[in-house]
C-alpha cells in the first residue's frame, strides 16, 4: 500500500489555494489555514521545486523534439508526472487550465497516481468548486494576490469531507 | 351578400379579447354595413358562461342553469343596446346546450338544429376541446374550442351560413397552433392578456379562415 | 357593476383590438419573407419527436435519461445547470436578496404555462405539419410580395391577401388534423388525472424519466405530493433553490390547467439510499 | 494523436490518404464531438432549456426596464462567470482524447465541433479569416437553439439587444482559462432581422504565464 504524506493543489497564480499533510502514525491531519505559517513555507518551497522542475522539463522536451517555433498563441510544453528521491516521490498533475495537483507520497515502484488525481480533479475538485457558483473559481481577486502573494483557500467542508474520504484507505 | 364571420380568442382569466376579426369571402358585406357589427362582442362575452357551465358540467355536474344566461344577456342588452335590439327575441335551443338528464349521468347533446348543420356532432367525448355549436343569439351561431390553459376561440356564423364541422375543427386547430407560438415566445407577458399585434398572426388567420370556412 | 364579471368597462363593451388592414400596411412584406419570424417556422413544434418519447413508455432509471431525447431535440445537462445556478445566484445576489424565493416561483410559474400547453399540443398529435421544405418555400424566400393593392379604396377589413404565393405559402404551413376528425387528447377533467399527468409527461418531457410516487396528503383531497426520488437538476448544488423554481413550475402548470392552487412547497426527506428526495406538496384553495 | 476511440475510423479515412491532415483534423474533431456528446453528457430536452433561458432572460429585462446595453453586458458578466469554470467542465468531460491546437483554424474548429456540440448540440459553421486573424461561428436561421420560439417586442429590437450574449462571455472566459486572451462579440443576430446570428472572436493573444515573485 502507498502511504500519503501531503496534497496539495496550486493554481495559475502560482498560489496555493489546498493543502492538507496527514501524520500517517498518530492518523492527525493538519490543513492549510490563513494563519498556520508552517504550512505557507512549505507551501512555498513544493511551488518553487514543482514550478523549476516543469521548466526544466520543457527545455529537455523542446531538444527531443527539434522543436520549431511554432503558432506563439499555442507553445509546446508538457510537465512531469513524477519525482522520486531517496525516501519519498513527489506525483503532479497538471490541468490545462493551469491548475496543478501533487500528492507527496513514499518511495514505490507502484506507476504514477495519475488515475487517484484526474479523480479529484474530476470528481471531486469539479464538483465541490467548479460548478459551485457561491464558490470563488478565481482565488486571486486583485492583482496584488497573483504571482505567489495570493492568500485565499478553499474553504468547503464538503470538499474537506470528500478529499479525506477518498486519501483515508490509501493512508 | 353573406354575412362575414366574427372571430375572437379571449383570455382565460380577465377574458378580455386578445384577437378579434372578421372573415369574410370575396362577396361578403364590407366592415360599415354589417348589422349588430358591436354587438358581436357582447355576443362572445356572453358565451363564456356557457363554456365554463360546460366545463364545470363535466366535472362537478351541476344542472347548468338556463334561465341564467338568458338573464345575463338581458341585462347587457339594457346596460348598453336598448334601443337597437328587442330582447325578447333570444331564442335558445334547448337541445343546444348541455341538458342534465334524469338519471345522474349528465348527458353531453350537442345536436344543433338539424336543417341548418347538415353535419351535427351529437356527443362530443367530455373534456374535448372542440365545443362545437354552444349557442345561438338572435340568427347568429357561437360554435367554440377552448385551449389547455382555457383561452377560447369563438366563431359567431350567421343563421344561414353552412359549417362544416371537421373544417371548423380544423380551422380552431390552425389557429391552437398559432397561438401556442404566440404563447411560447419568452417576451409574451406572463399575464398574457395584452392583445396580440402581430400582422403576421393576423395574416394567417385570415387564411386560415379563408381556406376551412369560407370556401 | 364591476367590470370584472363580463372582463370588461361596462360603458366602454370589451376592448377591441385595432383591426389591422392587411394589404394596406407595408410592414406586413417583411414579416412575411422573414423565415425567422416564430409565426413562419412551419416545423418549429417537433410534433413527432417527444411523441415517440412519451409511447415507449419504457422505464427509465436516471443515467438512462441521456438516451431519451433525439438528435437536435436534446442538450447536454451540464450547459442547462450552468446557465440556471447563473441566473438565480444573480437573482439572489444582484436584484433582490430578500424575496428571491418569490422571484424564482415567479419564473417557474412562466415556464409551467408554456410547457403544460407545449407538452398537450404536442400530444394532440394531428398529422406532422409540413415541415420538409417544399419547392414552394424555396421560392417564398427570395418572393418579393408586390404590394399592387395599396391603390383599391374599399376598406374591406377582412380582405384575404389576394396573391397566391403568400395563400398558398400559408396554406402548406398548416397543421392537417386526423382523418378520424375528434380531437383525442383531452382535458383533464379531475384533479387526479392532471397529477398523473404531471407525474407521468410533464416530468419526462423536463427531466426524462417519471415522478417515483403521488400521494394524497390529507381526506378533505386540497393537498397533494409529488416524490421523486433523485431529482435530476437539484441533486447538485443548490437543492433549496432549484426546488424553489420546480415548485414554481408546478404551480403555472395547475393554475393553466384551471385549477385554483394556494401554494407549491417543497421538503427534502431523509433517506437511506437517495439524499435528495424531495417531496413538492401541493396545496388547492378549498 | 489518434485514440483508441477512433482507431478504427482513421484507417477509414486513412485509405483516402492524399486527404490533407487539416480536413483529416477536422473529421476527427467532428467524431469526438459526436462521440463525447452521445457518451458523457446527461442530456435535457432542448425546449424546456429555451423556455427557462427565456423566462429568466425576460426578468434581467423587466429588472433593467428594458435597458438594452445593460442587458448585454449584464448577460456577457454572467457568461464569463460561467465560462471560467465551463473549461474546467469540459476537459474533465474530453478527457485526453482531443489533439492539441496548433494554430487558431484548429481552435475554431475545436470550439465548435467539440464545445458547441457537447453543450448545446449544435454545431456552427466556423469561418477562419486569415488576414485579420479572426474566426466566426455562422449560426443558421433555426440553429441557434436559444431563440427557437423568441420574437424580440420592437422597442427592444430597436436597441439592439443580443438575445444569447451570454454565449460570448462563455466563449471569452473559457479562452482566457486557458491563457488566450481575446475579444468575442456577436456581429449578428436573426433576431434582429438579420440573416444569420454571428459571433466574432478577434485580436486573440496569449497571457503569459505567471512567474513566482523574485524568480
Amino acid at each position: 500500500m502507498v502511504k500519503i504524506y501531503s496534497f496539495w493543489i496550486f493554481d495559475r497564480h502560482c498560489n496555493c489555494i489546498y493543502a492538507v499533510e496527514f501524520d500517517t502514525d498518530k492518523k492527525e491531519i493538519q490543513r492549510l489555514t490563513t494563519n498556520s505559517s508552517y504550512m505557507h513555507e512549505k507551501a512555498k518551497l513544493m511551488y518553487g521545486l514543482i514550478f523549476s522542475m516543469s521548466k526544466l522539463t520543457n527545455t529537455y522536451h523542446q531538444k527531443s523534439i527539434d522543436y520549431k517555433e511554432t503558432d506563439e498563441l499555442f507553445p509546446l510544453e508538457t510537465n512531469f508526472k513524477k519525482i522520486s528521491t531517496g525516501s519519498y516521490s513527489i506525483h503532479t498533475l497538471k490541468t490545462k487550465t493551469g491548475l496543478i495537483f501533487s500528492l507527496v507520497t513514499d518511495i514505490n515502484d507502484q506507476d504514477r497516481m495519475e488515475i487517484e488525481l484526474q479523480y479529484i480533479y474530476r470528481e471531486i475538485y469539479l464538483k465541490h468548486v467548479t460548478l459551485n457558483p457561491f464558490e470563488y473559481n478565481d482565488y486571486a481577486l486583485s492583482e496584488s494576490e497573483t504571482k505567489g502573494e495570493g492568500f485565499r483557500h478553499i474553504e468547503n467542508s464538503n470538499f474537506d469531507k470528500d478529499i479525506y474520504a477518498f486519501i483515508e484507505p490509501l493512508l | 351578400m353573406s354575412i362575414p364571420l366574427y372571430f375572437a380568442i379571449l383570455h382565460n382569466k380577465t377574458d378580455s379579447a386578445l384577437y378579434e376579426t372578421f372573415l369574410a369571402s370575396k362577396d361578403s358585406l364590407s366592415a360599415e354595413d354589417i348589422p349588430l357589427k358591436d354587438l358581436y362582442p357582447f355576443i362572445a362575452n356572453s358565451a363564456i358562461d356557457v363554456i365554463d357551465n360546460i366545463q364545470q358540467a363535466n366535472q362537478t355536474n351541476l344542472p347548468y342553469n338556463k334561465t341564467h344566461l338568458h338573464q345575463k344577456v338581458q341585462d347587457l342588452v339594457e346596460a348598453n343596446m336598448n334601443s337597437k335590439v328587442e330582447p325578447n327575441k333570444t331564442s335558445f335551443f334547448v337541445e343546444n346546450i348541455l341538458v342534465k338528464d334524469g338519471s345522474n349521468k349528465s348527458l353531453v347533446q350537442k345536436v344543433t338544429n338539424t336543417h341548418n348543420n347538415p353535419q351535427n356532432i351529437n356527443s362530443l367525448p367530455e373534456g374535448s376541446l372542440f365545443l362545437g355549436t354552444i349557442d345561438e343569439y338572435d340568427g347568429y351561431l357561437v360554435s367554440s374550442y377552448v385551449t389547455y390553459n382555457n383561452t377560447k376561440f369563438m366563431v359567431i356564423s350567421d343563421k344561414n351560413h353552412v359549417m362544416n364541422y371537421l373544417q371548423l375543427q380544423k380551422f380552431f386547430l390552425n389557429v391552437h397552433d398559432l397561438y401556442l407560438k404566440h404563447l411560447m415566445n419568452p417576451f409574451t407577458s406572463a399575464k398574457g392578456d395584452m392583445p396580440i399585434k402581430s400582422l403576421l398572426f393576423d395574416a394567417k388567420i385570415k387564411v386560415f379562415g379563408d381556406l376551412y370556412l369560407l370556401s | 357593476m364591476n367590470n370584472n364579471l363580463f372582463g370588461y368597462e361596462q360603458d366602454q363593451g370589451p376592448k377591441i383590438t385595432q383591426l389591422t388592414e392587411l394589404n394596406k400596411d407595408s410592414s406586413i412584406l417583411n414579416s412575411f419573407n422573414d423565415k425567422n419570424n416564430v409565426n413562419n417556422q412551419s416545423g418549429t413544434l417537433d410534433l413527432e419527436s417527444i411523441k415517440n418519447n412519451v409511447d415507449n413508455g419504457t422505464k427509465l432509471s436516471v443515467n438512462a435519461a441521456k438516451k431519451n431525447y433525439e438528435e437536435g431535440h436534446d442538450v447536454s445537462m451540464s450547459a442547462y445547470l450552468f446557465v440556471l445556478l447563473e441566473f438565480i445566484k444573480t437573482i439572489v445576489s444582484d436584484i433582490d436578496n430578500t424575496n428571491h424565493s418569490k422571484i424564482l416561483g415567479d419564473i417557474g410559474h412562466d415556464v409551467g404555462i408554456r410547457i403544460y400547453e407545449l407538452v398537450n399540443f404536442k400530444l394532440l398529435n394531428p398529422k406532422k405539419s409540413m415541415s420538409t421544405k417544399s419547392a414552394l418555400i424555396e421560392k417564398m424566400d427570395n418572393y418579393k410580395y408586390i404590394d399592387n393593392l395599396s391603390h383599391g379604396s374599399t376598406l374591406n377589413i377582412s380582405q384575404v391577401p389576394s396573391s397566391e404565393e403568400i395563400y398558398s405559402y400559408i396554406s402548406t404551413t398548416t397543421v392537417e388534423l386526423e382523418e378520424s376528425g375528434v380531437i383525442k387528447n383531452l382535458k383533464h377533467l379531475s384533479f387526479i388525472t392532471l397529477l398523473q399527468f404531471i407525474q407521468d409527461t410533464i416530468w419526462k418531457y423536463m427531466f426524462g424519466k417519471k415522478a417515483d410516487d403521488i400521494q394524497k396528503i390529507n381526506e378533505d383531497d386540497s393537498s397533494y405530493a409529488i416524490i421523486d426520488n433523485d431529482p435530476l437538476i437539484a441533486s447538485l448544488v443548490l437543492p433549496a433553490k432549484v426546488n424553489e423554481f420546480i415548485c414554481g413550475i408546478i404551480k403555472g402548470v395547475v393554475e393553466s390547467a384551471n385549477y385554483k392552487c394556494e401554494s407549491v412547497n417543497t421538503q427534502i426527506l431523509e433517506d437511506k439510499t437517495y439524499n435528495n428526495k424531495s417531496a413538492y406538496i401541493i396545496k388547492l384553495q378549498k | 494523436m489518434s485514440s483508441n476511440i477512433s482507431s478504427e475510423k482513421t484507417n477509414e479515412s486513412s485509405t483516402v490518404s492524399q486527404v490533407d491532415p487539416d480536413y483529416q483534423k477536422e473529421i476527427f474533431l467532428k467524431q469526438l464531438g459526436e462521440h463525447v456528446y452521445q457518451q458523457n453528457m446527461k442530456k435535457i430536452n432542448a425546449e424546456f432549456f429555451n423556455v427557462t433561458y427565456g423566462s429568466f432572460v425576460r426578468t434581467l429585462i423587466d429588472f433593467y426596464d428594458s435597458d438594452a446595453d445593460k442587458c448585454n453586458e449584464k448577460l456577457k458578466a454572467m457568461g464569463e462567470s460561467i465560462g471560467s469554470r465551463l473549461i474546467d467542465d469540459f476537459y474533465s468531460k474530453v478527457t485526453n482524447q482531443i489533439p492539441r491546437c496548433s494554430n487558431l483554424k484548429d481552435l475554431g474548429n475545436t470550439i465548435a465541433y467539440v464545445g458547441f456540440k457537447m453543450y448545446i448540440n449544435t454545431v456552427p459553421r466556423v469561418i477562419f479569416d486569415e488576414t485579420n486573424r479572426t474566426i466566426k461561428f455562422r449560426f443558421e436561421s433555426n440553429a441557434n437553439i436559444f431563440n427557437k420560439f423568441v420574437e424580440l417586442p420592437d422597442d427592444i429590437k430597436e436597441k439592439k439587444l443580443y438575445y444569447s450574449n451570454i454565449v460570448s462571455g462563455i466563449i471569452k472566459a473559457a479562452l482566457a482559462g486557458i491563457a488566450l486572451n481575446c475579444d468575442v462579440e456577436f456581429i449578428s443576430d436573426t433576431l434582429l432581422d438579420d440573416q444569420y446570428t454571428d459571433i466574432q472572436i478577434s485580436n486573440v493573444t496569449r497571457i503569459k504565464d505567471e512567474v513566482p515573485m523574485g524568480q
